[in-house]
């Protein structure tokens, strides 16, 4: 099980070496990135399907915890690695000038990602946090336009900002604590972070690790970025990275932080996610911001979710982020031929039948039209909000029916653009073969998950329940005696 | 050291976290910004070392087999070490792409590079910019021939 | 607008902070980790210097993430400032005085700075600050001589093979069928120059590292054509 | 040693602000390498003389420099006339 370190520590040693491979045989350093990375997915899939429901903690070093760093694998750690390794694979960059860099970047993308799910250390989930964020920051400045440039720079700002919070949350938590591990944390926490203190320090890491979760206030970044970065980076920074932030904070409000504020907090913050990014998606005239504020507003969806105490919350959120997972990467992959404003889209659908196809199902799942995934991940998250007390839950309700109904508006007015063939001036180029290979991939996952609802609904069912489960967690890290 | 020292310190990392954050969030001219960054960097590793800080506590090395009663917390330290690293490579690479928004646009004042960030991506897309929309939170008034 | 956004935003942080202040207790708690790895360093790592055991051994992944995260800065400051023009623009030249300076200090600053890896996990210092010295010991060369640049074929071999070098011992740790990263070799007598295990190797991988990407992201902003 | 780190607490705070303040930006750069140095001095009394050597070298030497660097290439390295 220890192979598990493999995930990371193999795209890294690759991605320092890769600028010296390439030097001896191109062809090598091409492909050796997108081989390690196939092999780590695969390496994931392995350990996931020996795992079973159990779960397993890898003690580096070999030092006991709270010595040492601990990493933590259970499903929904092993299963957010495999999707960082895989969506990275998926979305290989390409192109570019300097394609030995960015493949390099991309290898410790894949790398920082794994590792930041399977982390069970407070500390070196903010260096994992750190590193992500310094990765995306290259690989949307590798476009080498002014506005990338530009937008990247405002991003590190919003993203530092962010990280210092986030350290400054880690040091208030091991100044009431005296530890980092986060199963040792999970053990202090009812007595020594229940106060204000403890309180503080999760606003303070949820600011932090929000930047990258699309979180209301410090999403700034998200439009002029995924306006400006290449469209699959876009893709894996709203499709991955984004759920990567927010399992972090789901392990933290899991194991350590139980205020009933805290939850407060991530509903309120959660709903005005969803109405800025839907009215502003609405508003918006170009396809990519267009899909750049609704993921805002997906996201604001997950964090109403994951504000449901209990495992109850963590199942319908998990349900939506693996849905959001596989759609947005799809669409901004299709976005990359559709760049231009909405009104050029016109007859959009004469040159590439099957981009406009792919794009009306992926709008219907995240729309959340019945059969599709995207309409029971809604309908949990909808029954699970109705079933709370507070009114506040029932608001967030309200608001994710009103926030569909907007995405219906403005994707129905995208697609009816398509086939409207009479005013275009002049069709958008058709789409490359590989943006459309992988996008058909990702819906043909979605499709297919149709006729497997029950059984995934079983699985992710049983994920939350393991990932709910505190004394699970203790158990399976099994730290030194408190003295 | 005395309890009043401490809170000294501690008043000091705040300080820094908070001035900090105010140059982040107030200034206008992004190498402030910069300066911002560093400096709440600064503060937050301060607050960090002073986390497990005892008075009268030693450096946590043996020097010549004597192994001091009361030691120092290492943790913190070896985090604070990190965390410096850290700041210094994103430092760099700040700096670096703070260069290239300078001779692609000419300035470095905040509001003048979001209004031509907003007139790249429009343009990008071929569409007009007053009809085009901004971020929810981001209206703000143009001036043409600006910049 | 977006001042008077700004500024509630900042209040609402003052506010956290004043409440945390008010309700904080300053040094209530034992550190748990911090005591138990200063009664078993000496004995489990065999470094005298503590900091470096916990640096090193006790969190060296992080150490790792942070020499990846030098080395993704550096690759993307790549990245972002591309290859200088020819014939761009540079700084006037510095003087006799200071390139006989840098000459000088040149074989100095090299020594200080192996002194300083080597001696890591005895005494304050180690990879990190001796590598800082190393890149100063090649980049002050670079400002003395405006017009010379830094072979970064070399660098980035020298970047390449450290980083991949601490991998490796990390790696060679887990064929012997223990942990990922778990110290190896013998610890040999606390406080003297070989001992502590693979500790010192590791720090020369983690000096060579710091000091040839910090040498090179200084070089590349150097190198950088000025815009005025 | 209060006043001793009174003192240096009280210099640090006010070149942080003199950082924001200081319409010259080589004088901000001036204030800043105070900042660290104050923290380098502060990291020594707290007995962490790791953190105090990686501070100064880093902290205080190579992100000035860094600063400096970028400063001269953005042409705002001079003093006010």
């Amino acid at each position: 099980m220890n192979k598990l370190v493999l995930l990371v520590a193999l795209p890294l040693i690759t991605a320092f070496l890769l600028p010296v491979i390439n030097r001896v045989s191109a062809f090598a350093g091409r492909w050796s990135g997108p081989l390690i990375l196939l092999l780590t997915s695969a390496l994931g899939i392995s350990l996931w399907s020996q795992l079973g429901d159990s779960a397993v903690a890898i003690e580096l070093g070999g030092f006991r915890p709270p010595l040492g760093i601990t990493l933590y694998a259970d499903q929904m750690a092993i299963l957010f690695a495999v999707a960082a390794s895989l969506g990275t694979l998926l979305l290989w960059p390409n192109g570019g000038e300097d394609s030995v860099r960015q493949s390099t970047l991309a290898l410790i993308l894949a790398a920082s990602g794994s590792g930041l799910a399977l982390s069970g250390d407070l500390f070196n989930i903010y260096v994992f946090y750190e590193l992500v964020a310094v990765v995306s920051y290259g690989l949307i400045a590798a476009k080498a336009t002014s506005g990338s440039y530009a937008a990247t720079l405002r991003y590190l700002v919003v993203s530092s900002f962010g990280a210092a919070m986030a350290l400054t949350g880690i040091a208030l938590v091991y100044q009431a604590t005296g530890t980092l591990n986060l199963a040792q944390l999970a053990q202090l926490a009812p007595t020594q972070l229940n106060n204000m203190q403890g309180l503080a320090a999760f606003v303070l890491m949820l600011i932090g690790f929000g930047v990258k979760a699309e979180l209301f206030p410090v999403n700034t970044w998200v439009p002029e970025v995924y306006a400006t970065a290449p469209a699959r980076i876009s893709g894996l920074l709203a499709g991955v990275v984004s759920k990567l932030a927010l399992l972090i904070i789901v392990r933290l409000l899991v194991l350590v932080f139980h205020q009933p504020e805290a939850l407060t907090v991530m509903l309120v913050l959660g709903i005005i996610g969803v109405v800025s990014g839907e009215l502003a998606a609405w508003r918006a005239r170009d396809f990519k911001r267009m899909i750049a504020f609704s993921s805002i507003g997906q996201l604001g969806i997950m964090f109403i979710a994951f504000a449901i105490p209990g495992k109850a919350g963590i199942f319908a959120g998990l349900a939506i982020a693996l849905h959001h997972l596989v759609v947005k990467p799809a669409l901004f992959l299709l976005a990359e031929r559709w760049s231009g404003s909405l009104s050029g889209l016109a007859g959009a659908a004469k040159a590439s039948p099957l981009a406009a196809a792919l794009f009306i199902l992926l709008a219907l799942s995240l729309i959340g039209v019945p059969p599709l995934p995207g309409f029971w991940a809604k309908l949990l998250v909808l029954v699970e909000l109705s079933q709370q007390s507070q009114p506040l839950y029932y608001l967030g309700a309200v608001v994710i029916l009103a926030g569909a109904a907007l995405e219906a508006n403005y994707l129905f007015r995208v697609a009816s653009r398509f086939y409207h063939a009479e005013n275009a001036q002049t069709a958008p180029a058709s789409h490359r073969l590989p943006e459309l290979a992988t996008a058909s991939l990702l819906c043909a996952a979605l499709a297919g998950s149709v006729f497997v609802l029950t059984p995934l609904a079983e699985q992710i069912e049983g994920i939350a329940t393991q990932a709910a489960d505190t004394a699970h967690y203790i158990q399976t890290v099994n730290p030194e005696a408190l003295p | 050291m005395t309890m009043d020292t401490g809170l000294i310190l501690y008043t000091a990392a705040f300080g820094l976290i908070l001035i900090g954050s105010a140059g982040i969030v107030l200034s206008t001219h992004l190498v402030r910004i910069i300066f911002g960054i560093a400096l709440l960097e600064a503060g937050a590793n301060l607050l960090l070392l002073l986390a497990t800080y005892r008075a009268g506590s030693a450096a946590p090395i043996i020097v010549e087999g004597r192994i001091p009663a009361v030691m120092a917390d290492p943790v913190p330290q070896a985090l604070v070490l990190t965390a410096i690293v850290i700041g210094v490579g994103i430092l760099a690479l700040a700096l670096s792409l703070a260069l290239r928004v300078q001779r692609a646009y000419g300035t470095l004042d905040l509001r003048e590079v979001r209004q031509r960030l907003e007139q790249d991506i429009a343009g990008e897309a071929g569409i007009d910019l007053p009809s085009s929309s901004d971020a929810p939170q981001a209206v703000m008034t143009r001036q043409e021939g600006q910049a | 607008m977006r001042r008077l956004s700004s500024a509630l935003f900042l209040l609402g942080l003052g506010l956290l902070i004043a409440a945390i202040f008010q309700t904080m207790e300053f040094g209530s708690v034992a550190p748990i980790a911090g005591q138990a790895i200063n009664t078993v360093a000496a004995e489990q790592v065999g470094a005298a210097n503590f900091v470096t055991a916990v640096v090193l051994a006790y969190r060296g992944f992080d150490t790792l993430l942070e020499l990846t995260i030098l080395f993704t800065a550096a690759t993307a400051g790549g990245l972002v400032l591309g290859k200088p023009r020819a014939g761009a623009s540079r700084d006037p030249d510095s003087g006799f005085i200071l390139r006989a300076g840098a000459d000088l200090f040149f074989p100095l600053l090299l020594v200080v700075g192996l002194y300083i890896i080597l001696h890591g996990h005895l005494t304050p210092g180690g990879g990190f600050q001796g590598g800082v010295i190393l890149a100063s010991a090649f980049f002050i060369p670079i400002l003395a001589r405006p017009g010379t640049s830094m072979n970064h074929r070399r660098v980035s071999l020298i970047e390449g093979f450290a980083g991949a070098g601490f991998i490796l011992i990390g790696l060679l740790a887990m064929l012997g069928g223990k942990e990922f990263l778990s110290p190896l070799l013998d610890q040999g007598e606390l406080g003297a120059l070989l001992s502590a295990g693979s500790l010192p190797l590791l720090y020369i991988a983690v000096g060579l590292k710091v000091g040839s990407e910090l040498a090179g992201l200084l070089a590349q902003l150097s190198e950088t054509e000025a815009t005025d | 040693m209060q006043l001793l780190v009174l003192f240096i607490v009280v210099v640090m705070l006010c070149s942080a602000v003199a950082v924001l303040l200081l319409k010259d930006f080589l004088a901000a750069l001036a204030a800043f390498s105070v900042v660290s140095l104050g923290l380098s001095v502060l990291f020594v009394i707290l007995r962490a003389p790791d953190v105090a050597m990686t501070e100064a070298a880093i902290g205080a030497g190579l992100s000035s420099l860094l600063f400096a660097l970028a400063l001269r290439r953005l042409g705002l390295w001079r003093l006010k006339e």
